[in-house]
């Protein structure tokens, strides 16, 4: 068993190149995936929290009554999709809305006379929050007596739509190839070792060695060069952290918001040491005598 | 698994046995036998069929007609994963030598007792004595490709010996050696073969055999012509 | 010399792995580094029309005489920053102001006389637009005459120095990792290539055979592994648009704006057939009798 | 490039030679000539220094003192660029045989013909010629490592003498050869040099130059021990 690794070892310094090469493109391999992962992670986290932020608002009959409005409110609220409900009185929404205004809020200082409605601000769960489902929402909002009208932001929900589907589509796509080409190459690495070393495997196995005493070498040397894929890739991931992410960060407020999982990365060896494992063990496959 | 030593079956048994490549046959129809402890010498010329007639002993070609016992094992029953434990009761020179050249001699020589899985210590006190046996000593630490055809055909033979196998299977084992060193050589194999191992040369050389007593078989194209004690 | 295809052509279908994998590895490096480019290329062409879209409000004193507002616009028109000068009346401000409102521009129905103030709109040449030059530039024309407040969006002027800065960034770091990837993999491919071959070369010499003898299918096999992964990142290229871009553009119609340089990635395979010889190149280096 | 006819100069000419390995000497100072059209014999046991002694006559090594003239050519004073020119004047036949193993027998052999730049009908012609000379026409299409060792070695004879060179180099080319097919090649060699050919053959084969009434130089430890006619 220690003559395995000194065997593999031996050959992982014979040939040098080769297996630098397999070593770098599989970190390169793990990398990307991993920045498409990390990618689909943060986009995943942002839009997460984005339905709450959605509302709509039920403007009301001018003029309604109290007891109205606290019927239309108690209808909301046993509503499933509802996550809450708030009553504005037009008293505050022209509060607001001289806020939102800002530098030109002096439009309204001639006014002595509040234009405004009464309205209903409804906010609902995160799994309401889809085109459809507002739609039908609404609709039956619409038929709540003293509702006048119903306004959302249709623009807010397509783009959500949209950002989910096209997140998903790239990163599968993405991933899918990607590790199906990392196996490719652990199997074709491990696959051009083997084939180099033929001759030398025959004169092993005419000289009495078992199938274990030759494979064993070859399975140390795949699970090596997989876990310094696995490592490198790992390096590559901290240095695009500190070097790329940190350093924007201090210029772009932004980059601030995202979400580095540590501890999804730190499995990056290991699942290298399965890959070039189980490629050399495809490579070498079923030994004859 | 060892070669158990049972009764007085042959150590090597050939019937009616018949070898292809793909448009040409290489043995035919062969029949003979090899005692325990015996020394026997292979000839013909070149292209006769004595490589594969040693390749079928060691399990490196299957007969495509006829049976083959080695020690009371018939080779069409065996199990492949046995396979390895029975080559490990053979030593064999082979023809083109099959170094390791990645390896140096002492490594070379080492590999036959590794794969055996031999102690360190048993390890270098073996392969130092068998490389003395065959005047290398001084060669131990050169790899395969800076040393003479003469050389590197003593490195193949101190791998077949140095773990002391039942059968010794020798192909062509003097052909890049002067005939003083040749002569050493086969002091060497003689003196094994007094201690009981059975030995298999095969050798177009015929001073090897020239009134030695031995047995000698004779190949043609692939027929054994003679079989005869010179 | 045919001679020398014909010993390339044999070596590339004897080692059919090692150069499945190089092809498959310089063909991913071209393929993310068009990529890169291409995201640049788009980010770019996206950003380079921003700044006609920031413009800056000059809000002038109330009951301004004619011969000021036209003595602002004069010296304003004289700023070589400046691209474009409009004089906005107040009765067209709050006609926009209503439109912009649009659902509660009953807001405005009770008022009967225009609390807004007259103002110039002034649009700055493309290269002007940096957070420096357009601070600056407010401070000069606060002196004008007659101009009571200067008012800008601060905030889409960091946003567009944010995305410039970070698109320089990333993509040079790509860029120049993935270029000397590319060139990596090509010589080490070559060099364990010839390597492999090293006993055969030797014999070839031991034979006569000249430098260039021994070179040339070298140096074809590496233009032909080049060339291939050339190839198969043009035909990437081409994939990702078809299957991913065009996909996308009819559910997302944000992507019909991406830009798609054909031209640009029709020299890929010759992009390829330098590298590869030039790795062959190198890797061969000095031959030695 | 071609080697000029020069005048009285001798084919080979060592003046002086020893050439050192990294802890040895494989040979010291040798002093020896071989005429144009001669046909020699060096012999002498194994690791004595005679592959050494032929490498340095086709540039594959270099002499660490002394001086080596080939044709009249001196080897220290030779551009680099110059010698696979002088190289294709020389016909080896390697004692480790140095065949390319992803090439059949026909195209291993043709090699020697294609690196001089020689025709394909010109190629074909020669390269079935030579192999019906060593008795190999029937393996034309076989891959080397399906080739019987003497077999191998013949395909190497092929290669040195296909292109009809100046000087033939042979190392041990006999050793996988039985005494027949070994007489055969030896009388290729013999009718090859009555054409005018220079022949060099290394061996420790004593029946080769036996009575044939050619110098033989005898090598030991890498000293010229003796030079003389059998
Ligand atoms: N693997 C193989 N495939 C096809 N033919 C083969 C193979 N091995 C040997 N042969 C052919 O079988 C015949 C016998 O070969 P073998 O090696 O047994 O001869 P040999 O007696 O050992 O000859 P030599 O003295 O030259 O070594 C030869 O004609 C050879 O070409
Ligand atoms: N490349 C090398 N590096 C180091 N030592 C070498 C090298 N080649 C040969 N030697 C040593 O030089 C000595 C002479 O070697 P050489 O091959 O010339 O012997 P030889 O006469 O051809 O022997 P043989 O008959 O066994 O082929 C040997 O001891 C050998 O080990
Ligand atoms: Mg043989
Ligand atoms: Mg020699």
């Amino acid at each position: 068993m220690t003559y395995a690794f000194i065997l593999a070892f031996q050959s992982l310094i014979r040939e040098k190149w080769i297996n630098l090469l397999s070593v770098l493109t599989i970190a390169s391999g793990l990398l990307i995936i991993s920045l498409a992962l990390f990618t689909v992670y943060n986009i995943d986290a942002a839009t997460k929290n984005l339905p709450e932020r959605f509302s709509m608002i039920l403007y009301l009959d001018n003029d309604i009554q109290k007891e109205k409005v606290d019927a239309a409110v108690g209808i909301l609220k046993k509503n499933h999709a509802v996550l809450s409900v708030r009553y504005i009185p037009k008293d505050e929404a022209l509060k607001e809305l001289k806020t939102t205004l800002k530098n030109s809020s002096y439009v309204f200082e001639g006014l002595d006379e509040n234009p405004l409605p009464d309205a209903i601000e409804v906010k609902l769960k995160k799994d309401s929050v889809g085109q459809e489902t507002v739609r039908k929402f609404a609709g039956e909002a619409m038929k709540i007596p003293g509702v006048k009208e119903v306004d959302y932001a249709e623009k807010f929900l397509s783009t959500l739509n949209y950002l989910r589907v096209g997140m998903k589509t790239i990163g599968l796509i993405l991933i899918a190839s990607l590790g199906a080409g990392i196996i490719f190459v652990c199997y074709s690495t491990v696959k051009i070792l083997f084939y180099r070393r033929n001759e030398e495997i025959e004169t092993f196995k005419l000289l009495g060695a078992t199938k274990a005493f030759i494979r064993t070498p070859f399975l140390v040397e795949g699970a090596l060069i997989g876990t310094s894929g696995g490592i490198v890739s790992l390096l590559g991931i901290f240095a695009f952290y500190y070097i790329v992410l940190l350093r924007l960060s201090v210029s772009m407020p932004i980059f601030k918001a995202i979400l580095f999982p540590w501890d999804l990365f730190l499995v990056l060896p290991f699942v290298g040491t399965f890959l070039g494992v189980t490629g050399a063990a495809i490579a070498i496959g079923r030994l004859k005598y | 698994m060892t070669w158990a030593d049972d009764g007085n079956n042959p150590m090597i048994h050939f019937n009616g046995v018949t070898k292809d490549y793909d448009n040409q046959t290489a043995l035919r129809d062969i029949t003979f036998s090899v005692e325990k402890g015996e020394m026997i010498f292979v000839t013909g010329p070149s292209g006769s069929g004595k490589t594969t007639l040693l390749k079928l002993i060691y399990f490196a070609e299957k007969p495509d007609r006829g049976t083959i016992s080695i020690a009371g094992w018939e080779t069409g029953q065996l199990k492949e994963s046995s396979i390895p434990f029975l080559r490990r009761n053979i030593g064999i020179v082979f023809q083109d030598f099959r170094l390791l050249h990645n390896k140096n001699v002492f490594e070379n020589v080492a590999m036959a007792l590794r794969i055996r899985g031999a102690g360190e210590k048993e390890i270098k006190a073996r392969v130092y004595e068998t490389l003395k046996a065959v005047n290398l000593r001084h060669k131990a630490d050169v790899f395969p490709r800076r040393l003479s055809g003469g050389e590197q055909q003593r490195v193949v033979i101190s791998r077949a010996i140095v773990a002391e196998p039942t059968v010794i299977l020798a192909d062509e084992p003097t052909g890049n050696l002067d005939p003083d060193t040749a002569e050493g050589v086969m002091r060497t194999f003689k003196e094994i073969n007094a201690k009981g191992t059975t030995v298999l040369i095969a050798t177009h050389n015929r001073e090897l055999f020239r009134n030695s007593g031995r047995r000698v078989i004779r190949l043609d194209m692939g027929n054994l012509v003679a079989e005869d004690r010179t």
